[in-house]
């Protein structure tokens, strides 16, 4: 059975064919590759195909063993392994996403500064909700479209972590 | 003599004090807050106290911890590195009352520098070309217009304690004048306490020049020559190279003396940097002095073999100066790229995290002052700065050869850095021809955010092929261990050791 | 224009020759043995293929092997290093025929440094001194005791086609002399299959001291100074210096015309060195040709600021040398430390094994060429040297204060290593006032060999505290997990949440 | 309870007294430690006590959980948890030891070049029973005491790993 690997916009079909110690055959999409693969340092690969040497770096995302963020010399490539119960989660996903923003996050750990907006109060598109600083640099957060502030789970003055939902809007 | 330095600061300036001052045979003293615990200066040094919470104002900037960890280690001597409280006048008279040397200026020379205004009329009474402006407080529109014409537009407002870009306004015409001032009063008050605020002439095609002072205490004061310091984002030097592109020997000569008068001027003493600006007519202006050791000092001593940290400790000792100005003589060419964890498609925010791994460049002429390890999480209290990345070469075209070989060779993964930005600037033809001024940034972004040029298919597939690997392994490691080795390596060995067809 | 280079060699000096490459833009092919595939080199170069299996006979000395792989890779040049194939005149012969580019002298020059007796007859035609002694082969025992009288004992003899120690006898009395020579011989042709021998004076308290060559196709001939190389065990560097604590400017001219004088003898082209024995009276012998790049190459590169490899590779090119004589200038001093895996205590023993943890030293004006990472292992089948440590400073006494730190900074385990015997060396008065000569480890071994100083209570209990808890952790890590992070430093982080007294 | 832990020679009485985060107190001997302890990297810990601060980097034996090797900045230490099972193993291994040499093998890894002598057959103390090669050097290992080759374990010419037993002695 083939499995997808998505890598930025493209969805490639990868069938492992043939393995022999450090000696792989793997088809991906119409193409065979026979491949040296080692693994050298944790998370590092050097493969040889047709005497070309490449030295990729692997980082799996810290939330989600399936996700990958590959390092090259030159470029640095998502890739994604799909198998069905994925395929299934990220169509709902994207039907999710087109309702619109639900929630107010950082990408970064850092301190709440300021929050300018009560629970249950309608905002304004372009308006702010809260100002989060990290390593002496302040981000205003704003929402895009009208809506009422259900819920802040944050005050100020507190430290949140990477991703923590700060205010939840409907 | 000095026989214990505490080293007022964390980072890498923290490591690269600690480095020198061992080679000299002093012990040192590390200081930490609470986030630091496990950063890599506290367990470098031969002694470490922790002087309060995570965030600066409660622990690094707070003078009476600083100097009870003195007392408490028995250190003769502190070096503040920079930021911090380096340029903080107060701790530098403090550590004199407690006769606890300060590896530095006298307080006077800090204070004399440190407010703008004052700054200017000194060097204008020394002889130090400043940028055509007013010497006193804005405090009537009268008066600002009156001045303002006498300059000519364009010009900029800035706050006299000013710094990192804050309390600055450009002005294009004699109608915004009055309300651009106003701001600008506001916003310094807000920021530094200090509503003072004053006019200068707007330099077009700046480029931001600044000479290394060396001076002991028995007057002999010498320059190390100039580094180029044009490449900026946000007011933030990122990359710097010594011999500056634009520079002539008369020319390095002039303002060599400038700045070496620049210093006599407030009797400095110790390691210092006095900034210019300079135009495309290499007409040259007196910007600051930066009274402490700089960010990017390590491309002076590449040039010129001169180990600045010894200098300073020996100066600080009572040494006289060991260098002749005859001999200071740059040799080849350095470059410093500042590695930030930053998200650069993202207005350059931080990007603070766990860094997952780390492989650092090396090889011939390459110098990488950090203080990050594998594993290591990079606080969100302090600088996104995590790495220097210094390299010298024969001439300025092996040396960009050279940094984007080791721009390449470096990775981090785990946390965003500015390293593939830093890769597409080798590229640009202004850089490489040395053609470039304060505005570089600005000028080429479009070009420097651009996705990376396409991957080639090859490429990807190698990328798909390793991850699924990576996936399949790590799915055989979840399931009940059969053998009791855990090194990754190992198990990649056994799961080869398989032969045949696997199917999933 | 070389466009794509193999290199034929494994370890640190190829990974030293693809940055040079790289600089350069210009592709590099690695070739590596069944042993060498997680070899560094390997995943490091553009391109890489296997030629062999693991012992040097079947993979990297085999002639065909490298040259297929130019074939298969469309490589136009060879690159050889050091050691392996970087002296065989056949191998330089083969890729002239094969069209590809042999980064090196020509095979007449290999051929008459590679043989000693040729060498010294060419030597003594150039005018260039050599160690008294015969010209011809030592063939009955009248001929050699009427050459050994005229010399004067003690007396070496030599094999022609020797090198490492091998082939090697000193006589000191005329009784002594024809049962030496039979064993030499007899030693020589098992060997080299040679059993060619002479007789040399033999020189007390020698000093090794070699000198840089570069010339390039049209003539130019320039030496790059010396480099001093005294420090020897097993008849093998492992310290080496530049400049050398016994040389005078007047010296260092006299003897860098005699090496420049031996490479024009033999029309050398390319990168090389003229070793010479230096006496304390400071007459010197020429005592042999390296017809390649050297490992201890980098010192010269530290104190010149030039880039030995890319000067190669330039030669090759057909380019002309761009250094003139009178801007060969050192500056400051270089040391280099040759860190090997090896047991010091039992008679410098190849330790190989697997590296468990790497935390190399770094800093200003320091330089680590290597090729192991965490997780290695060393295999059995080529040289023990792991690493090189190269440092300058500004001079002799501050470049010994630097190797010292980061000889303590650097740290490997898993595997042994001389680092601490290193260490020592630098604490060794003779050294540190540059009193030695070839015999220095001999001299000093007991003093290098005793056990460290005794090490305090106190640390001694920090050392125990923190097995004690690492053995903790480990018992709690072997219970059924209770949290899905495998990442040691949190496995910590939630051990020590458990607040409250344990009791094992 | 207290555990036994040796460090080269000296034989100390260690004992937990309480652990709070990262402050730990603890009695060795007859002297008891405030020490702030945190693991920077897998296997290297920090120690501050009294402000020093120790940077120790522990090597477990790839054999052995209990041993250690743990270097300072300036000196390695070899440390050996003790409990009881361990004291009674090491009493009875002395005990063999004085019986004797019993075998031969080679501390590290390498390729038998020769062996000179056959099985069954009577030595004299110093003669030399094989010839092991490793990084190009040969090494010679000969008998201490007059015996007989009970067992040769392997041939010339095989590679061979480090500690592995080559012959046995009667």
């Amino acid at each position: 059975m083939a499995i997808e690997i998505h890598i930025g916009d493209r969805i490639a079909n990868v069938e492992l064919l043939n393995i022999d110690g450090n000696k792989v055959q793997i088809e991906i999409d119409d193409r065979v590759y026979d491949v040296d693969i080692s693994m050298i340092e944790h998370g590092v690969y050097s493969l040889i195909y047709q005497n070309k040497s490449y030295n990729l770096e692997l980082v799996k995302s810290p939330d989600d063993s399936k996700k990958y963020e590959v390092s090259t010399l030159y470029s640095t490539l998502p890739v994604e392994i799909v198998d069905v119960h994925r395929k299934y989660m990220k169509n709902r996903q994207k039907d999710e996403l087109d309702d619109g923003q639900e929630k107010i996050s950082t990408p970064m750990p850092g301190k709440v500064i300021k929050i300018p907006v009560k629970k249950g109060e309608k905002i304004e598109p372009g308006q702010t909700v809260i100002i989060v600083e990290a390593m002496k640099m302040q981000s205003e957060y704003k929402v895009k479209r009208e809506c009422k502030i259900k819920d802040i789970l944050v005050n100020e003055g507190d430290t949140v972590e990477g991703n923590q939902t700060l205010v939840v809007l409907e | 003599m000095i026989k214990k330095i505490l080293i007022a600061n964390r980072g890498e300036i923290a490591m690269r004090i600690i480095r020198s001052a061992r080679e000299m045979g002093i012990k040192t003293v590390a200081v930490f807050s609470e986030a630091d615990r496990t950063s890599k200066h506290v367990s470098f040094a031969d002694e470490a106290v922790c002087i309060g919470p995570a965030p600066s104002k409660e622990s690094y900037l707070v003078i009476d911890n600083v100097i009870d960890a003195c007392k408490q280690t028995k250190a003769d001597a502190v070096h503040p590195g920079y930021g911090f409280l380096s340029e903080n006048e107060t701790f530098a008279k403090r550590c004199k009352q407690e006769k606890i040397i300060f590896i530095g200026p006298k307080p006077d020379a800090i204070k004399k520098m440190g407010d703008k205004i004052t700054a200017r009329k000194t060097m204008i009474e020394a002889g130090v070309p400043v940028v055509p402006g007013t010497k006193e407080n804005l405090t009537t529109r009268k008066k600002a217009e009156e001045a303002a014409k006498k300059i000519g537009y364009p010009i900029m407002v800035k706050a006299s304690s000013g710094g990192g870009g804050k309390g600055m306004r450009l002005v294009n015409s004699h109608k915004n004048l009055w309300e651009a001032v106003k701001a600008a009063k506001s916003e310094a008050l807000s920021s530094f306490g200090d509503d003072t605020v004053y006019l200068e002439k707007y330099i077009k095609s700046p480029h931001h020049i600044e000479f290394q002072i060396l001076a002991d205490k028995f007057g002999n004061t010498i320059h190390l020559c100039e580094r180029e310091c044009s490449i900026q984002r946000r007011h933030q030097k990122i990359i710097e190279e010594t011999p500056s592109p634009l520079m002539t020997p008369e020319l390095r000569d002039e303002m060599g003396q400038a700045a070496i008068n620049a210093a006599k001027s407030v009797k400095y003493v110790g390691a210092g940097t006095v900034e210019f600006l300079v135009d495309n007519k290499l007409n040259y202006y007196f910007l600051e002095m930066n009274t402490r050791l700089q960010v990017e000092h390590p491309i002076t001593e590449k040039v010129l073999g001169i180990d600045l940290v010894k200098e300073q400790i020996k100066i600080a000792d009572g040494k006289k100066l060991t260098h002749k100005q005859s001999n200071i003589v740059q040799r080849g060419h350095a470059i410093e790229c500042r590695i930030c964890a930053e998200d650069t498609h993202n207005n350059f925010m931080p990007s603070p995290g766990v860094i997952k791994h780390i492989t650092e460049p090396k090889g011939i002429g390459v110098r990488v002052d950090s203080y990050v390890y594998d594993g290591y999480e990079i606080p969100v209290h302090y600088d996104s700065m995590i790495s220097k990345l210094i390299i010298r070469a024969a001439n300025r075209k092996y040396a960009i050869e050279r940094m984007k070989r080791v721009l390449y060779e470096y990775r981090i993964s785990g946390v965003k850095t500015n390293l593939g930005f830093l890769q597409k600037i080798m590229d640009i033809k202004d850089f490489v021809s040395g053609k470039y001024d304060t505005h570089f940034i600005e000028k080429h972004l479009n070009t420097l955010l651009k996705t990376t040029r396409a991957t080639k298919v090859l490429t990807e597939d190698m990328a798909i092929i390793a991850a699924y690997f990576d996936y399949i392994i790590n799915l055989e490691e979840n399931k009940p261990k059969t053998s009791g080795d855990t090194r990754a390596i190992n198990r990649w060995k056994e799961f080869g050791k398989r032969k045949g067809v696997l199917r999933i």
